[in-house]
């Protein structure tokens, strides 16, 4: 390459990996909003779960109840 | 002078109810702190709200004192719509807390004409003079409030309240924090003051609340639970009724 | 809550069902945005280099620079923020209105959305700053009053955790939201009060932008807003089912 | 027992009364001026150590405004923290709200006596800023003029603060939280203050930037106290 050109270019080369670093940046940090945002949605999922579960166990110590007065 | 117009006179009507509450309710978020109360106070009345903590009694005290506002419904003093003219409201109302509202570093007879010119009381002075002296404070006068005693200082604090001479004085669990004996002066002097005026209490010592009581008021997680004249209700049953709501358990 | 017909702002509706094609709208966008600045997009000149030489037919006497490649998303993220933080004074404007928490909820989660794109611009400037001026940091009036607006949404939700009781909270909040905002346009019309300022003018008439450069920047610029109502919506949504479960879970209480 | 006869005072009476309760109360207890003023004494000596190491050609002429305006900020964040201590205590607020008043006149009565105390402590703390940092140098003729932008500074730290303040003193944690929430928000006229400080201590443009710069806080000021006005209704009443 002649001087000249390299003259021209020559910040492109050093200057690649900020400007990669840059837009990662921005990726990454939509990135982790999401994933937080996720498992957040996660812990929700697991209360409902949880809610059911009670409210499965409720009916069955009913029907134990009026099992016992037979 | 700008603002002059007189407050006091005329405003409140002759014969309307001290307090009249039309589906009151105080909401935030899905959370319904009062809920839906409706209730009329005759004047003169000496109302005691009763519920275990949590039950909104306090909330519905500050939103009848106008520090808080209502989110649904009317509620109407001595005939004045809290919302719509809520300085109004205060001319006529007065509070007595737990808290003194007294400044320490100022003496007794600088808060009270601190409270006085901020109401507009025309003979000051001589008001103020009254007021010490119908709390047996006068000799205490040039005292600051700091060195005060517990029961001093709540004693001044009736002064404050009653200094603009207000048709409604709410009591917002006004025993707290006093020995037996200075309950009972306390009580004495409220009877003192009681005049013509109405008062509303909140309160959770059943006892001394109902003793002192004209009509009595259970609430239970923002609800009415149970509302009457004292003469209408039978004392077992209303205690029976109170533990049961007590043991409703905490919001 | 009805009083004078006001409504409260609901969740599900087309708001909600519009935001998923809204976010994929975003993410066409700001990809097409990322392409054509590397693409469409001229180079823009640095320094004079002691000759000429012909690149595609064009006569080429500077250094061409790479990372002004930066601005495409840092320009977008950083107004992307701005906009958010305008819709935290909104919300905190409707609150104290109507006193219905679901305003505060709403200017909760833009907060939380401004924060992200703040600290993204904080990134992509850092990043372009470091290799142009060879510094991490430097007190020029755009940068600092950028970076004051990010202390105030720090602040804000150093706030938020400093009170217990909801609607003092929420009433506290829409307050310093307002009062806030006050920083937005200072920081956007910095450049203009202090020209010595790197930061060149953008939104100007003569703005010196060529349409190459304009039409991927405004993609990016559209992209990343399209990006922050999904993620709003998303998450307003995720925060919504979180009430609905607690309010269960106390009816159940209460049975 | 007489009854009271009562005439709704005017808002300037009100507004003059509840003044007259805090300049009363503070003479009297010096709580807020003492506490500034042994802060500001102890922030010079501070500087002194910080600066003891740097040599004589060192301008301390570029640094004095910046070095007086952080005291400035720092002393008033002190004072501020104060100023609703004592409402707070026996809930004296909720006495003054319980009184037919218009809430902005709590604001603007608070402000006031903020901004005395502030312009007090100032009066003091200038003159042994010169004595101990200032007399070795000659600072430029303007320097008179210093009063003018310690004024307009003060009035929107007295504006925002007295709103900040009333929000903290219900915190946890109160007195960090006045200052995160403070700093971040005074900045820009802490800026235009310092920028308009320095020109008239150090010489320069007095015309070109010491203008712009006043113009600049005093805008700030307008909008800030505007907005806390309009604001402190709420803020009070929560």
């Amino acid at each position: 390459m002649n001087p000249i050109l390299e003259q021209i270019y020559a910040t492109i080369l050093p200057s690649a990996p900020f400007v990669i670093a840059a837009y990662a940046l921005v990726w990454l940090a939509l990135l982790v909003y999401v994933v937080f945002v996720t498992v957040r949605l996660k812990r929700t999922e697991a209360q409902v779960t949880a809610l059911e579960e009670a409210l499965a166990h409720r009916q069955t110590d009913e029907t134990a109840s009026v099992l016992k007065k037979d | 002078m700008i603002g002059t117009t007189s407050t006091k006179e005329g405003a409140p009507l002759a014969g309307a109810p001290a307090l009249s509450l039309e589906h009151v309710s105080k909401v935030f978020g899905r959370r319904r702190a009062v809920d839906n109360v409706t209730f009329d106070l005759p004047q003169g009345a000496f109302l005691s709200i009763f519920g275990p903590n949590g039950a909104g009694k306090s909330t519905l005290l500050r939103m009848l004192a106008t520090l808080s506002r209502p989110t649904s419904g009317s509620a109407k003093i001595m005939g004045i719509d809290l919302k719509e003219d809520p300085d109004a409201v205060r001319a006529h109302i007065g509070l007595i807390s737990h808290n003194s509202m007294l400044y320490g570093d100022l003496t007794a007879e600088e808060n009270l004409m601190l409270s006085a010119k901020l109401y507009g009381i025309q003979n000051a002075r001589e008001r103020v003079d009254e007021m010490l002296e119908a709390v047996e404070l006068s000799h205490r006068r040039m005292d600051v409030v700091r060195t005060f005693s517990r029961g001093m200082t709540q004693r001044l604090c009736i002064a404050r309240a009653l200094l603009h001479d207000p048709d409604v004085v709410f009591l917002d669990e006004p025993y707290s924090g006093l020995d037996p004996h200075a309950v009972e002066i306390f009580d004495d002097l409220i009877a003192a003051v009681r005049e013509d005026r109405t008062f509303v209490m909140v309160s959770h010592d059943l006892q001394k609340g109902f003793a002192t009581c004209s009509h009595a008021l259970v609430l239970a997680r923002g609800r009415v639970v149970a509302y009457a004249a004292k003469d209408d209700i039978d004392y077992d049953a209303f205690e029976a009724l109170y533990r049961r709501t007590v043991g409703m358990g905490v919001a | 809550m009805g009083k004078d017909g006001y409504r409260s702002p609901q969740t599900g509706g087309v708001l909600d069902r519009i935001a998923p094609v809204v976010t994929l709208i975003g993410a066409l966008l700001s990809t097409a945005g990322f392409v054509l600045a590397f693409t469409l997009a001229g180079p823009v000149n640095g320094a004079t280099v002691n000759g000429v030489e012909v690149i595609g037919g064009e006569m080429v006497s500077n250094q061409l620079l790479f990372s002004q490649k930066i601005f495409y998303f840092h320009m977008p993220v950083a107004v992307t923020s701005m906009v958010m933080i305008g819709f935290v004074a909104y919300f905190g404007i409707r609150f104290l209105q109507t006193r219905d928490a679901a305003w505060d909820e709403r200017a909760r989660i833009a907060a939380g959305i401004a924060l992200l794109f703040v600290l993204a611009t904080m990134f992509t400037g850092e990043m372009w700053e470091r290799f142009e001026w060879g510094v991490w940091w430097t007190w020029e009036p755009r940068l600092t009053t950028y970076f004051i607006l990010m202390l105030l949404v720090f602040a804000y939700f150093v706030m938020r955790a400093s009170f217990d009781e909801p609607e003092r909270r929420a009433t506290f909040a829409s307050v310093y939201g307002i009062v806030m905002f006050i920083d937005v346009p200072i920081t956007f019309a910095i450049t203009r009060i202090v020209p010595s300022s790197v930061h060149p003018t953008i939104f100007r008439t003569d703005s010196g932008l060529s349409p190459d450069m304009l039409l991927p920047l405004l993609l990016s610029l559209f992209g990343m807003l399209c990006i922050a109502y999904g993620l709003f919506r998303l998450r307003l949504r995720a925060q919504e089912l979180d009430e609905r479960v607690e309010h269960i879970k106390e009816q159940l209480d209460e049975a | 027992m007489a009854r009271a006869s009562i005439k709704k005072p005017s808002t300037f009476a009100q507004y003059r009364t509840l003044l007259a309760k805090d300049l009363r109360r503070e003479f009297r207890t010096k709580e807020m001026l003492t506490a500034m003023g042994i802060y500001a004494l102890l922030v010079l000596v501070v500087y002194g150590a910080a600066l003891s190491q740097t040599s004589n050609q060192f301008d301390i002429l570029q640094m004095a405004a910046g070095l007086l305006w952080a005291l400035v900020v720092f002393t008033s964040l002190l004072g501020l923290n104060r100023s609703f201590a004592h409402e707070q205590e026996n809930a004296c607020l909720e006495g003054i709200l319980l009184v037919p008043l218009d809430r902005s006149v709590v604001f603007l009565a608070k402000a006031t006596s903020n901004l005395i105390f502030l312009v007090v402590v100032e009066i003091v703390v200038l003159p042994l800023f010169y004595f101990f940092f200032l007399t070795t140098t000659q600072p430029a003729d303007t320097w008179p003029l210093i009063w003018l932008p310690l004024l307009v500074g003060t009035v929107g730290i007295a504006g925002i603060g007295t709103l900040l303040a009333t929000i903290t003193v219900n915190s946890r944690g109160k007195d960090v939280l006045l200052a995160v929430l403070f700093i971040p928000l005074v900045f820009p006229l802490l800026y235009a203050c310092v920028a308009a400080s320095t020109v008239v201590l150090a010489g320069g443009d007095v015309e070109g930037v010491f203008g712009n710069s006043l113009l600049l806080a005093g805008g700030y000021d307008v909008v800030m106290v505007l907005l806390s006005w309009v604001l402190y209704d709420y803020v009070i009443s929560a």
